[in-house]
């Protein structure tokens, strides 16, 4: 099973997890986090004193998925994530060796 | 005329009551809560959202224990110091503990007990004040020592000279709400704090921004509202040198906002709400010594002055001579409150066409009214800031100023208080 | 006998001050700081907890400044425009700046400055109130031009009909604290700039939930309480007059915020703290106009009333007709203004029994009295909605209205002010 | 003396005016819009901030709601039978909807629509004290229900006992602004309710850390300001005696407040925000029943003793007996009302010397007006438990008290009112 | 060495940390996130306006073990939070082929 | 490629963020995070109730780098990041199969 983790931007949650439902995922975990990487931030002032902020809001989409889905879950969101603008984000996939539905005990496959 | 009109308000309750007018009485009870109000929880929630959520705490207990010790001292001694009869520099310990003030005494035409509290909600916001300046690094313990000692050393007796019989009184200074006794001793108070305390870790390195911007404004909001009671409870009447008080206040505080916002609107690019609420403290700060003497139309160039200088001061401290001055005291309310105590002596002139005031202190003209303005900002600047210096010094060596390194890391709130702000 | 009553109140003072009356002066005194408090910070954090926080900000400065913008406009020539005589649309400008108020001046038994400054605070909130028509999505320099215009050109020439001797006063409307003036208005301009400007982005599409529910509640605690002196004030005496208006204003509060909840719990099975605060504000918009007319039994209707027409238009706006008045500014206080307006020419009559109130405008039945009222209301609205239109064409044109679509996406505070709200 | 001073003080205006006094108007127009904002949102964010995240909107809307209902029931019977002529255990029915009180009816020399809407406030702030004993666990409808059976059959009988013309007021019993009927009332109300509804899930077991101090700490502000009009008010004058019970209140809340602080550094090692801001509460409520009684020594020794006994008080009633008074309503209210009222009949005294206040009963020694205080604090206490026991053995049988453990986990705001406080 | 990530629910983070103690873990990272899966949301409502919130809130542990310690570890979570309802979240296993700790330099097993 | 998760504490964020600027890496997503280990937490006490926090808030760095550049930036973070005092945290490297930049779709390497 494969671990995808999408960096996107935050108001695209919506959009993308309805594309993974289509895609017949059936859990997704989010994480607030921020992103630091070409798009620029934006400055800050606070009674003159200015400064940058570099790290901009970000979400960060886990799922878990058999290897043989995971090139539809990434068409999935590459597709609906994608404004051409800087700061769109990445995927990035690693293998996951195992998964336990904590409730039942199923491993694997069965667990997702 | 005015005169005439005040005398004869006054009359019919003096004739009936022995003194008591019970509609100056009702407006002075209103004032101490708006006063108090603009401590707690006004100023805690405009400085404590300025500071990192790590601090929060800290800023609110300190601006509480400051509550608490200020109206005990206030009760003890403080009020005796600065009203009680005396020498020209110090009042005496004869209303110690308010000895001798019944239910029924007066000062004027209200309660003594009521001017007294009055009187002690400034008593609580003065000290509170300079917390701005050594916010996010001071031993709590020193907070305390460096209040009390500050309170009855600095704040009574210049309280006794401006407002209690004393020298500066006697000379004619016009202050009607507290530039001096208040704004000029808490801004001088937070510049002496911030230097000697030193500046916080990483400052001028690391951005320290707001953590709660929408606290801030709140505060800043409630201080408006309270000023109402600082300036025109100042009157200690309900009428129209109160009514008047309050609306140059007002106007005051609205165009120092709005010069601030569009300062830096022109010079930064984009105007802040954090800059339009500093500027209406600004303009608030700047108009309360002349509250009770200048006209709208005056209240208006103050206003516009106090945007502009006080604005500019705040980057010149901080940025410019580097000095830790974490919530902008000196700036804000220091600067404020001179500018405010010298151009009283301008705008309160009845000669200035639409600009005219009530009226200078008697057989003044406005260069001898500026003079004594100027001798009563020198004198509480350098009283202030030797006292200040010589307590913190005192305090330094008793139990030290401030928190060490890995605590300051910390933040106050866990490491002295054990409490944090939110769980949310 | 209430008029001989009240002649007697005022006698003791006109005789010895030659008018002035303290008491009316203080709880005028209090009553202004109260209407203040209404807007900074009760309404701006009531409006600033309902949009996102990426806004927050936005609504927040926005509220200060139209408060410091309104403030010098209401001195330089608004005030004027209202209050000062001219014809009965329009009053002169012969109070420019306040021209020849001087401390001694009165107005009735109370300082004239006073009076200027309490009618000030309500020329502060009602352009305040518009913004929840365009939140989360209006230029900075668009919100204050057009709050500009605003002001001067739909205001206060209201101001003037309804109560500085203009036509609708001379036709008898009862108005007592705003219905028309303040309420109607500031629906009627928010839906119209609701219209103009456009919905939000995603409108309809994606939930926008409040983003601090605890804000919008703590702004709904300041409303109530400073509608006291919204009512109360408007009395311009302490006497039974204001207190029955602050009584009444209290049930219709109470009674409608009720009314909303428990009609929620019934509809949607769950009762809201949100639907409990929203139904307080429409029931003291609602009341704003009755608060001096009608007794307690009334205003109990007057309260359900509200609650329930209010709640209905609320979804008739927004879910029906698809309109984006973000912060439901028309449905809560253009109805309710408009509701209350119409009830006052029932509810004031003296004939009803336990439902009595104090009487209706001289020499009216209770039918020519709402055909009055219906005319102030038509007058009002239409009036209101016209020049808003223009005013915002013409700004639109000046400037533009709308912050871009990805500025909007951004959220405006960091957009157009720099600044963001938490950083806890 | 003072005796003579009071009757000078009411005499113009009673030969004026026919008992209409505009000072004593204005400053009870104030202390109600004073004791409101105590409520809402002062006790509403106190509490709040007090409660876990998942929480916050129950309490919330369970402080407006109670505000909502009282407010009704008190003008459709709920003054009536604290306050209309009935016999010495409950007044009547005859004021029922406020029948017969017109504009101009005076209670005293304030407008009787005044007195009762200032009266409910009371009405109001009281059984919203109580929620704080079973907040985070109770279904709100019971809630709703326990709130009106509670006014009806608990506080407003007890109101006409000591203020009403009841037999606890012909005794003698001296509570100036509540420390039976308010305090102790509530204080004893919460106890029970926390007994009876039993501990929130974890109690004891897992920490339920205050979800935001900073909350809680600007609550509590606005309960030291609002207590202003709470026991200034309850003077019903603007005079001394007014002044003076502002002034002592304000004194033992500071000095409760930075007794709790010290004790709690001495004892635990660390001051914190949140237990100055409990010692202020507590210091409050104990000087409620005395503040028109006792002097500001008298006060100083009040506010000492309620920071001492209240602070281990909390202790014992949650640690020691392990009942989950959740907000800690008992040992702060309830302990500090019955301190109070047995205090006041020492200190009410003016034969102590320094701590003399304004004398006792008529009639009374200091044996004689503590047994009077004594029998008071018993029939409060007594009658409060068992009714309020019965009330929610009612409402349990009606529609059981609790939510069920799912929705107590998931949290009251989701699962009672489907709104979430935060979306930051 | 591996990398156990659960995904649980909120309030049982107290008794898992307790247990995974016991089992010797000297180390764990919490994350709070949001989950989306077969456990329903809730509905908020605001003046009549109610929406669906699918998102729930959940708690991510992050803990790194040696190989030979994942089943005691996997038992002790699968026991501690497993109540039987929907909801109770899952656990993925995935490899990590070093650790390093900061303060010494220390490298995998020993960095634990 | 590889991933590298860095738990740190959250004061060294700028810093840390710097160093890798200059060892060329080009992005970096942040979470904050609470973490529990060696280093002990603080108590807190509200009205007499004290008790132990044992969670202490960290913050978790993910970076996802060439293989080649895993050690300089392993480097890069341990030297920075090194106060000598418990609780400085861990770095935690694991492989990432695959990495798509959503705005142009480009993978791997060149997708960093
Ligand atoms: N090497 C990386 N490792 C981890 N996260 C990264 C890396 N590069 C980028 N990111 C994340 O992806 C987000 C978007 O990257 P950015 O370079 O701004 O735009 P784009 O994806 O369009 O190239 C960043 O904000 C950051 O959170
Ligand atoms: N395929 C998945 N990938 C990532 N996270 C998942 C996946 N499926 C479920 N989750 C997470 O596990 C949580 C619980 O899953 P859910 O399907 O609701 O219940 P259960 O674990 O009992 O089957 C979800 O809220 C989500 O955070
Ligand atoms: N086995 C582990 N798995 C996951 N995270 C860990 C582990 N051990 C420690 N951590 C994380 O690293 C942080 C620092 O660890 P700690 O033991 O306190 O200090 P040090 O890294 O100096 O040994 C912890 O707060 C926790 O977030």
């Amino acid at each position: 099973m494969k671990l995808v983790s999408a960096i996107l931007r935050p108001h695209q949650l919506d959009d993308v997890r309805e594309v993974l439902l289509e895609t017949g995922v059936s859990g997704v975990t989010v994480t607030e986090v921020k992103g630091f990487g070409r798009q620029k931030g934006h400055t800050e002032m606070y009674r003159g004193a200015e400064y940058q902020v570099d790290f901009l809001p970000k979400i960060k989409l886990e799922i878990v998925v058999a290897a043989s889905e995971l090139s539809s879950v990434i068409e999935a969101i590459t597709k609906t994530a994608n404004t051409g603008k800087v700061g769109d984000g990445k995927i990035f996939v690693s293998t996951v060796e195992k998964v336990i539905r904590i409730r039942t005990g199923e491993t694997d496959q069965d667990a997702l | 005329m005015k005169k005439i009109l005040i005398l004869l308000t006054l009359m019919p309750m003096s004739v009936f009551a022995e003194g008591l007018d019970g509609a100056n009485t009702s407006w002075v009870l209103t004032s101490t809560a708006l006063v108090l109000f603009m401590t707690l929880p006004g100023l805690a929630l405009f400085y404590g959202g300025l500071v990192r959520s790590k601090n929060i705490l800290s800023v609110l207990i300190q601006c509480f224990a400051i509550a608490g010790i200020s109206s005990i001292l206030w009760l003890v001694v403080g009020y005796s110091i600065a009203f009680a009869d005396g020498n020209v520099y110090f009042g005496s310990l004869s209303k110690f503990m308010l000895l001798g003030v019944l239910e029924g005494s007066l000062r004027g035409d209200i309660p003594e007990s009521l001017f007294m509290l009055f009187q002690m909600t400034f008593a609580i916001i003065t000290p509170a004040l300079i917390i701005g300046g050594f916010a996010e690094r001071m031993k709590f313990s020193a907070v305390l020592l460096f209040s009390t000692f500050w309170l009855i050393m600095v704040y009574a007796p210049i309280t006794h000279w401006v407002w209690g019989g004393g020298w500066l009184q006697e000379m004619g200074l016009l202050d009607f709400a507290g530039g001096t006794v208040v704004h000029i001793t808490a801004g001088v108070g937070a510049l002496v704090a911030a230097m000697v305390v030193g500046p916080r870790k990483g400052f001028g390195e690391r951005p320290m921004p707001p953590h709660n911007m929408t606290m801030v404004i709140t505060g800043a909001g409630m201080l408006w509202v309270g000023w109402f009671g600082f300036n025109g409870g100042s009157a200690l009447a309900a009428n129209g040198d109160a009514a008047m008080a309050m609306l140059v206040t007002h106007i005051s505080a609205a165009t120092a906002a709005m010069v601030w916002m569009f300062y830096e609107w022109i010079k930064f690019g984009k105007p802040t709400a954090l800059g339009a609420v500093t500027g209406m403290v600004a303009g608030l700060g700047t108009i309360t010594p002349a509250s009770g003497f200048v006209s709208p139309a005056g209240a208006l160039v103050i206003g516009i002055i106090a945007g502009l200088v006080c604005f500019n001061m705040v980057i010149i401290i901080k940025q410019k001579l580097k000095i830790d001055d974490s919530l902008d005291v000196f700036p804000v309310h220091g600067v404020g409150g001179i500018l405010g105590t010298l151009m009283t002596g301008i705008f309160a002139s009845n000669e200035l066409g639409l600009f005219s005031g009530q009226g200078l202190a008697k057989g003044m003209t406005v260069a001898s009214q500026v003079g004594v303005q100027f001798i009563g900002i020198v004198a509480t600047f350098v009283y202030t800031a030797v006292v200040t210096y010589v307590i913190l010094k005192v305090v330094e060596m008793i139990i030290g100023l401030r928190v060490s390194s890995e605590e300051e890391q910390q933040g106050l709130d866990i490491s002295s208080h054990e409490e944090i702000g939110y769980n949310l």
